[in-house]
């Protein structure tokens, strides 16, 4: 069996710990990875499903550019009758198996974690990408936890902006420019992910304000150094090697031709839009300086990377 | 004889060009009648092809007057000199490299079929046609004009300013790259063409060849006018000091 | 310029080709072309060059060898046009807003045969008319091609944002989406007319051309030349033909579109997909922009004004107005490109169109257009957009690591090219 | 050029600057920045023209400047350079990996003086090698530099993602870190002193060059152009560095570093940035790119080849080693560029330097660098880079929307360069 | 007169060079003595501009050799000329548009200070110097070439040839677009150089100037050596008939 996966891309850190597990999961049951980058072009990404699909997969696991234009994409899959898996990100058609971390619940955690540490005061919102669907997700999250402190006046949004391609340089400068509007009165930074709250905790730093609460999301091992050494408040950790595993495993069934009412962990869902798919969703965590030995155990990262330079710090860097 | 009583072909007033302050062309006034070849003549950077160049539309003059037929017209680039049938051999020869002979000796007036497309045999046809008059060793038809030696390249830029019918004629030094026999033959067609009334501005830095062509001989010096002589009127040596003094000779101002 | 390059040497397999009178130039860039589609074929046990994928490609193709097109006479008159990705997004986002709000707020519901017309011409006098605005702001206020473009870049991919409140806009009219590929094509029957009206067509336009030059006595090469150039050319138009007919349409499909008639599909029915509209339209443009470039003034000024534009201004062209219609053109193209690849998604997306500016000017050079103005051909732009899909969708079958494959196509992009370069040089056609 | 521009009105105006034989090409430029600092000062009620924003600005531009200084020796020898971003990302990731994994693996350990300059001398020696094999395939194999460049542009990107695993490598040596912006910076003191070097050097430069003019009997401007001229550079000197030292250290930074020393800062206390190394950097590259264009035969066989790459040849110069020589530098910049990138986030992540090439060629272009050879400065190159970066940070200021910020970028863009192309019209410094 | 005895300068042996199958110059052999003038003649596209650049490096020859004081020497490109001394004035100028006079005059050999610097200052002074001696009038130092006349231009590729010292010195037609005076500064200018013991190869389509200023004079047409005559044995008409009818005299084959 072969098993074609097709990524959005491939800058952000996590893809490559969701790649190593699918291939894991697919060397364990026999199966042949392949796959192809779509260099976050959902047009180049309809090329590479095709492509996949010359080659002869029996199953494919697409990582969606964009959640609808990737639907001719399963629509060609269907005609073939090969079972399709909507990776980390949604596929609004029915005929895809959804296999997630929810987004909008990971927005929620970002700012609930936040919001704990810094009940009142100014906050700064560090979005993503304004091409990725994510973006929004996350920023919806956030916004339904942050809203009744904002209608209770506790908080004030100061500063909002999306973060193009979601580079860290990026969400720097921006948060520059907003520390600078603001003369430094900024008690709180909602970032979207590791990569952005790199940026803005480099902001943050040079103004010697690091310390006060940034989120992220994704588990980079730079952004649980920073969470030991307390430069970072949160990172949503969505533990890619468990959804890696699961996608392959799925993938193997699915091509074996299961059902996918009769997948492990299936359930109903409905999406914004309305579409009711077949799906799964894994919980992620997140990790604060409270829980940070849950990274070292679940061996998702070594001590000594995660407590690098770090002396007197949480658990286990004490 | 040229008549020269009626209105000339071409007046230019006082004209004047500078670039960044410095006068090219200063406040000079020639003209020119049907039938007639007008040499100009002058040191290298006297300003004799900027002076054209008003003429032909490729400057525009700070200050003068052009007159055709007696009417002030306005020329403001090449489109309007050649709408008063005014062609120019330019000394740049202003080809386009990647072009062959004929596709630039019809530039901007191709000839057509029917449909309006471009018609490249008949204009092949053609240009093999007028070069067999001005350059009888030439054969490269085929080939883009870089690749042609720069005599050649003279030719065809020859070719094109003639092959239309003209009343007005500018010639910046046409035969400074051809040989012997090509000038010969050059200096054959500017007598026809004279013959056919037609009015032509010779630049040439020959003095020999300015008697031989030319009716009358305007000289300029440091972008001004020296002056203006009738040919038969003077001897070689009066328009050599002209040109390297700046002296006119008395006598004979036309 | 000072090249040593002189060789006079001609083989016999060159005298051949000359006898022809073929088109050298590119024959090194197909040679290119065929050595990736065979080492692709062998790397993928015989998977890449099937009918299957051979449909894939062209059809994967099409939406940037249209802006290649038109890219070619951007370049030749030594301009440069960032903005084809941006301008696309914004044609497209301009088409899927009209079919999906605009129109059926005027009453023109889903399903009417006026929706696609009209967003289609909407579509191409936008594309139009922001590309004349460009050619206006270089030609007469000379800001370099460069910045107005590349504001262009910026602004037209963020006005299609504010279009659509960046949402992805769909799924598109049906008869619409028939120019997205695999979803309109011409059938088996379809097909094989075309063929043979193409060539017929091809034959005639070789035997005029000898004509004309028999009619003006111009040396002419011998009949049987003209003979085998015409075998030649409908070997490889019906050849080309017959792959995209030995794709089958997958039987679910045609089961379904039996069942939908109430039929019962027989048993071993198959039919092929034949030649999808979207190719269709590439050929018609490849086939037009060709005769622009050739055989009428515009494309001669085009080229004139690459080689020299002193030169092309001073013998009375335009060269202004001239860059406002070559910029008005690359716009319609856009807004072409913008419609295969909205109704090929069947979604207008918000990132549609990304890079292509990048991909759009790589077709145009691997195809021998010139950065410094005065050479390019239509054909060896689409061949080089064909070169660059056919890295891109091969790497992803050949199934290595995908940061490894873009290391792949980046080296063999540049290997192509110098392929043809020393392919030219040997030859002499530099 | 069929230019029909020759206006020769001079105004008293244009006399004065004619008089101090200022270099009034970039006076438009300079004309349009001014504008766009002060309208963004009044959308930001103040905000933007304060000491802190300046200092901002200019660290957020040294990494793109560095590079535009090379750019501008790439397009003046009519190449392009697409790769930029890419090689960016590969030097700092090489960078990265040799002070965080190669170096400690060699039992240099964290915290050591030497791991910053091997880590940077690696990195240098790396962009310049790939640089060069760049500039190889161009000058000897001919290639197109669009398209060994666009192949170095997927390559290195991925190269780069090799090289890390494709993960993020931090937190970077703090010595490696100095050079990040704000991290570290000269101080007060340290700053009047560079000032006060920079002046004398500006007026022995100044007076040196008016004696070898009377040496040579040349006519030299008044004696009191040349004071004018000094008192002009002292003021902007001067006047940049009052600024950077007026950006006050904030008291939190200053108290945590009292601290560290055991010490209770004063009340009151405070103390100015001055100078980051970073900007110094980017001074001591901008001096000595100038220098090598102006007063080198480098330099001069650079400009030579882009106005007329056959007569450079014809003159023997070696243009081929000259293309290998231009793309080296242009590599080693790019490594120095991802140094201050890098050790800006304090980190290195996989995206770093993503588009930077269509900034980076921008800013060349912006400044006055010309597509077509043979002319462009540095200094315009900079300016060009300060103006993109104040449209960009002014925008995020302002606090709208990211789409529309591009929109207003892209637009600004143009619309600087037609007020720069105006100016130089008028003064028919074209 | 000039000694012929010894080796001559150079000696082009046998050398032939084609473009896309077709020879533009066809076993063709010349030779040059110290102290010489050989003139070059033909009609245009003859070969001549070809023959000589591969004497200048600018082309390789297909086949042939070159000798220089009777030494087979390897010409690959210009600066390998550069090297033995050769300098070349070439019919398209070859100058950088976008520099001034002195920097295209001294071009791939600045004077520098001391620190290595290139020594604007003192390039301008020898500039000035020598155009002083070639063209009275030339006042244009501080502009980009592109700014100058056709003979001004002309002027200064004159100058870069004839400023350093070379020993053999070629030049293709360097007066085309000299004014008279100009082209009589030139015309002193190689008999001084003359008597110096370069050697030179003068390509030149006036018959009379070729009478005046060379030894010798080596016709071509269509690619193929006509024939090489001393000019004191010859008359104008013997000459042009060479280049017409590419009829070699036979009483004076030199
Ligand atoms: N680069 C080239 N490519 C192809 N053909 C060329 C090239 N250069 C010259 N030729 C051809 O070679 C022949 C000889 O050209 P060459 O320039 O040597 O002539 P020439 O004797 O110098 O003529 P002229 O007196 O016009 O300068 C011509 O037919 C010309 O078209
Ligand atoms: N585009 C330009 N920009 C600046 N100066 C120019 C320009 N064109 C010509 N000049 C200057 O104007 C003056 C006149 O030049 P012009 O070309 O008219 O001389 P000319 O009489 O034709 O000389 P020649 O006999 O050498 O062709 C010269 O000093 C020249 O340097
Ligand atoms: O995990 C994140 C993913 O969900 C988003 O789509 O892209 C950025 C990543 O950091
Ligand atoms: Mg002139
Ligand atoms: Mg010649």
């Amino acid at each position: 069996q072969t098993v074609g996966v097709s990524w959005s891309n491939f800058q952000e850190e996590r893809w490559k710990t969701d790649e190593a597990a699918i291939v894991g999961a697919l060397e364990a049951a026999g199966a042949e990875y392949i796959s192809a980058d779509a260099q976050s072009s959902s047009s180049k990404q309809l090329s590479d499903v095709e492509s996949l699909m010359a080659q002869g997969v029996d199953a494919l696991i697409i990582l969606a550019q964009d959640t609808q234009a990737i639907i001719p994409a399963v629509e060609a899959a269907a005609n073939e009758g090969i079972p399709v898996i909507a990776y980390d990100r949604l596929i609004e058609d029915d005929r895809a198996f959804y296999l997630t971390f929810d987004n909008v619940e990971v927005g929620r955690m970002q700012a609930r974690a936040v919001l704990e540490a810094q009940p009142t005061g100014n906050y700064v919102m560090i979005k993503g990408s304004p091409t990725d669907p994510n973006a929004d997700f996350l920023r919806g999250g956030q916004q339904e936890v942050l809203q009744e402190a904002i209608d209770a006046g506790d908080i004030t949004i100061v500063g909002e902006q999306y973060t193009d391609g979601w580079v860290p340089a990026n969400a720097q400068r921006n948060m520059e420019q907003i520390l600078t509007a603001n003369d430094n009165n900024v008690d709180a930074v909602v970032a979207s992910n590791d990569g952005t709250a790199g940026g803005a905790v480099a902001a943050l730093t040079a103004q010697g304000m690091e310390g006060i609460p940034v989120s992220g999301q994704d588990g980079d091992h730079a952004a649980l150094n920073r969470i030991a050494r307390g430069t970072q408040t949160v990172s949503v950790w969505k533990d890619a090697r468990e959804l890696g595993k699961r996608a392959g495993e799925i993938a193997v069934e699915l091509a074996g031709g299961a059902m996918m009412g009769d997948i492990e962990g299936a359930e109903e869902w409905t999406s914004p839009a309305g579409t009711t798919l077949t799906a799964q969703f894994l919980e992620p965590v997140p990790v604060t300086a409270e829980n940070l030995t849950v990274v070292v155990d679940a061996g998702w990262i070594e001590q000594d990377a995660l407590c690098q330079g770090v002396t007197d710090g949480p658990a286990p860097c004490n | 004889m040229v008549d020269r009583t009626g209105t000339p072909l071409v007046e230019m007033r006082d004209v004047s060009v500078s670039f960044g302050g410095i006068k090219a062309v200063d406040h000079v006034t020639v003209d020119l009648f049907p039938g007639e070849v007008v040499g100009l003549l002058g040191h290298n950077g006297a300003g004799k092809s900027t002076l054209i160049k008003c003429l032909s539309g490729a400057y525009k003059m700070d200050a003068g007057e052009i007159y055709i037929d007696g009417e002030l017209v306005d020329i403001q680039n090449p489109r309007d000199a050649r709408a008063q049938n005014i062609e120019t051999i330019y000394q740049t020869l202003a080809l386009a490299d990647n072009l062959d002979a004929a596709s630039n000796l019809f530039l901007g007036r191709e000839l057509v079929t029917p449909l309006g497309f471009v018609n490249d045999a008949q204009m092949e046809a053609e240009t093999r046609k007028i070069m067999g008059r001005l350059n009888s060793n030439f054969k490269k038809f085929k080939d883009p004009v870089k690749a042609l030696s720069g005599g050649q390249r003279q030719s065809v830029a020859i070719a094109r300013a003639v092959y239309f019918n003209a009343r007005i004629l500018i010639m910046d030094e046409p035969t400074a790259a051809l040989g012997p026999q090509e000038t010969q033959m050059v200096a054959e067609l500017i007598n026809q063409l004279k013959e056919q009334g037609i009015g032509i501005f010779l630049i040439e830095h020959d003095v020999h060849s300015v008697m031989d062509l030319c009716d009358r001989a305007s000289v300029m010096k440091n972008g001004q006018l020296v002056g203006t002589v009738n040919v038969d009127e003077v001897t070689d040596e009066d328009i050599l000091s002209m040109i390297i003094l700046g002296k006119n000779p008395e006598a004979a101002t036309a | 310029m000072a090249d040593a390059s002189a060789s006079g040497a001609s083989t016999g397999r060159k005298n051949i080709l000359k006898t022809l009178e073929f088109d050298t130039r590119l024959l090194g860039m197909v040679g290119a072309f065929i050595l990736v589609c065979i080492v692709f074929n062998i790397l993928t046990d015989g998977r890449f060059l099937t009918p299957r994928n051979v449909f894939n490609l062209t059809i994967q193709t099409v939406s940037v060898a249209i802006m290649a097109t038109g890219m070619v006479f951007v370049i030749v008159t030594r301009q440069i046009d960032l903005s084809v990705g941006s301008l696309l997004a914004t044609c497209s986002a301009i088409m899927a807003m009209t079919q999906t709000q605009i129109l059926p707020s005027m009453g023109i519901d889903y399903g009417s045969g006026l929706i696609a017309p009209v967003a289609i011409i909407v579509g191409l006098v936008s594309g139009g008319l922001i590309g004349a605005f460009h050619g206006w702001l270089v030609g007469y206020l000379t800001i370099p091609a460069f910045i107005v473009t590349l504001g262009g870049l910026l602004v037209w991919r963020n006005v299609a944002w504010y279009l659509t409140n960046g949402q992805t806009i769909g799924p598109l009219d049906d008869n619409f989406q028939l120019l997205g590929g695999i979803g309109g094509t011409m059938g088996e029957t379809g097909s094989w007319i075309f063929g043979a009206i193409a060539v017929v067509a091809a034959a005639y336009a070789i035997w005029q051309a000898r004509r004309a030059r028999i009619a003006h006595e111009f040396p002419v090469k011998p009949i049987w030349a003209e003979f085998v150039l015409m075998a030649l050319s409908a070997a490889l138009i019906l050849g080309f033909i017959a792959t995209l007919n030995a794709y089958d349409v997958p039987s679910r499909v045609l089961a379904r579109s039996f069942e939908a008639r109430g039929e019962v599909m027989p048993e071993g029915f198959t039919q092929g997909y034949g030649i999808p509209f979207s190719v269709l339209l590439l050929i018609a443009v490849a086939v037009i922009m060709t005769l622009v470039a050739r055989r009428t003034r515009l494309g001669r000024y085009i080229f004139a004004t690459g080689g020299n534009p002193d030169a092309a201004e001073l013998s009375g062209i335009n060269t202004r107005m001239l860059t406002v219609k070559v910029f008005a053109i690359m716009g319609v193209l856009c807004a072409l490109a913008g419609l295969v690849a909205s109704a090929r998604l069947s979604f207008h997306s918000n990132d549609i169109g990304t890079l292509d500016e990048l991909r759009v000017i790589a077709a145009a050079v691997i195809g021998g257009t010139a950065l410094a103005g005065g050479i390019g051909t239509i054909y060896g732009a689409i061949l080089g957009a064909l070169i660059m899909q056919s890295l891109q969708s091969g790497m992803a079958m050949v199934g290595v690591d995908a940061p490894f494959q873009n290391i792949v196509v980046g080296g063999v992009l540049v290997l192509a090219v110098l392929i043809d370069i020393i392919y030219r040089k040997r030859t002499g056609d530099a």
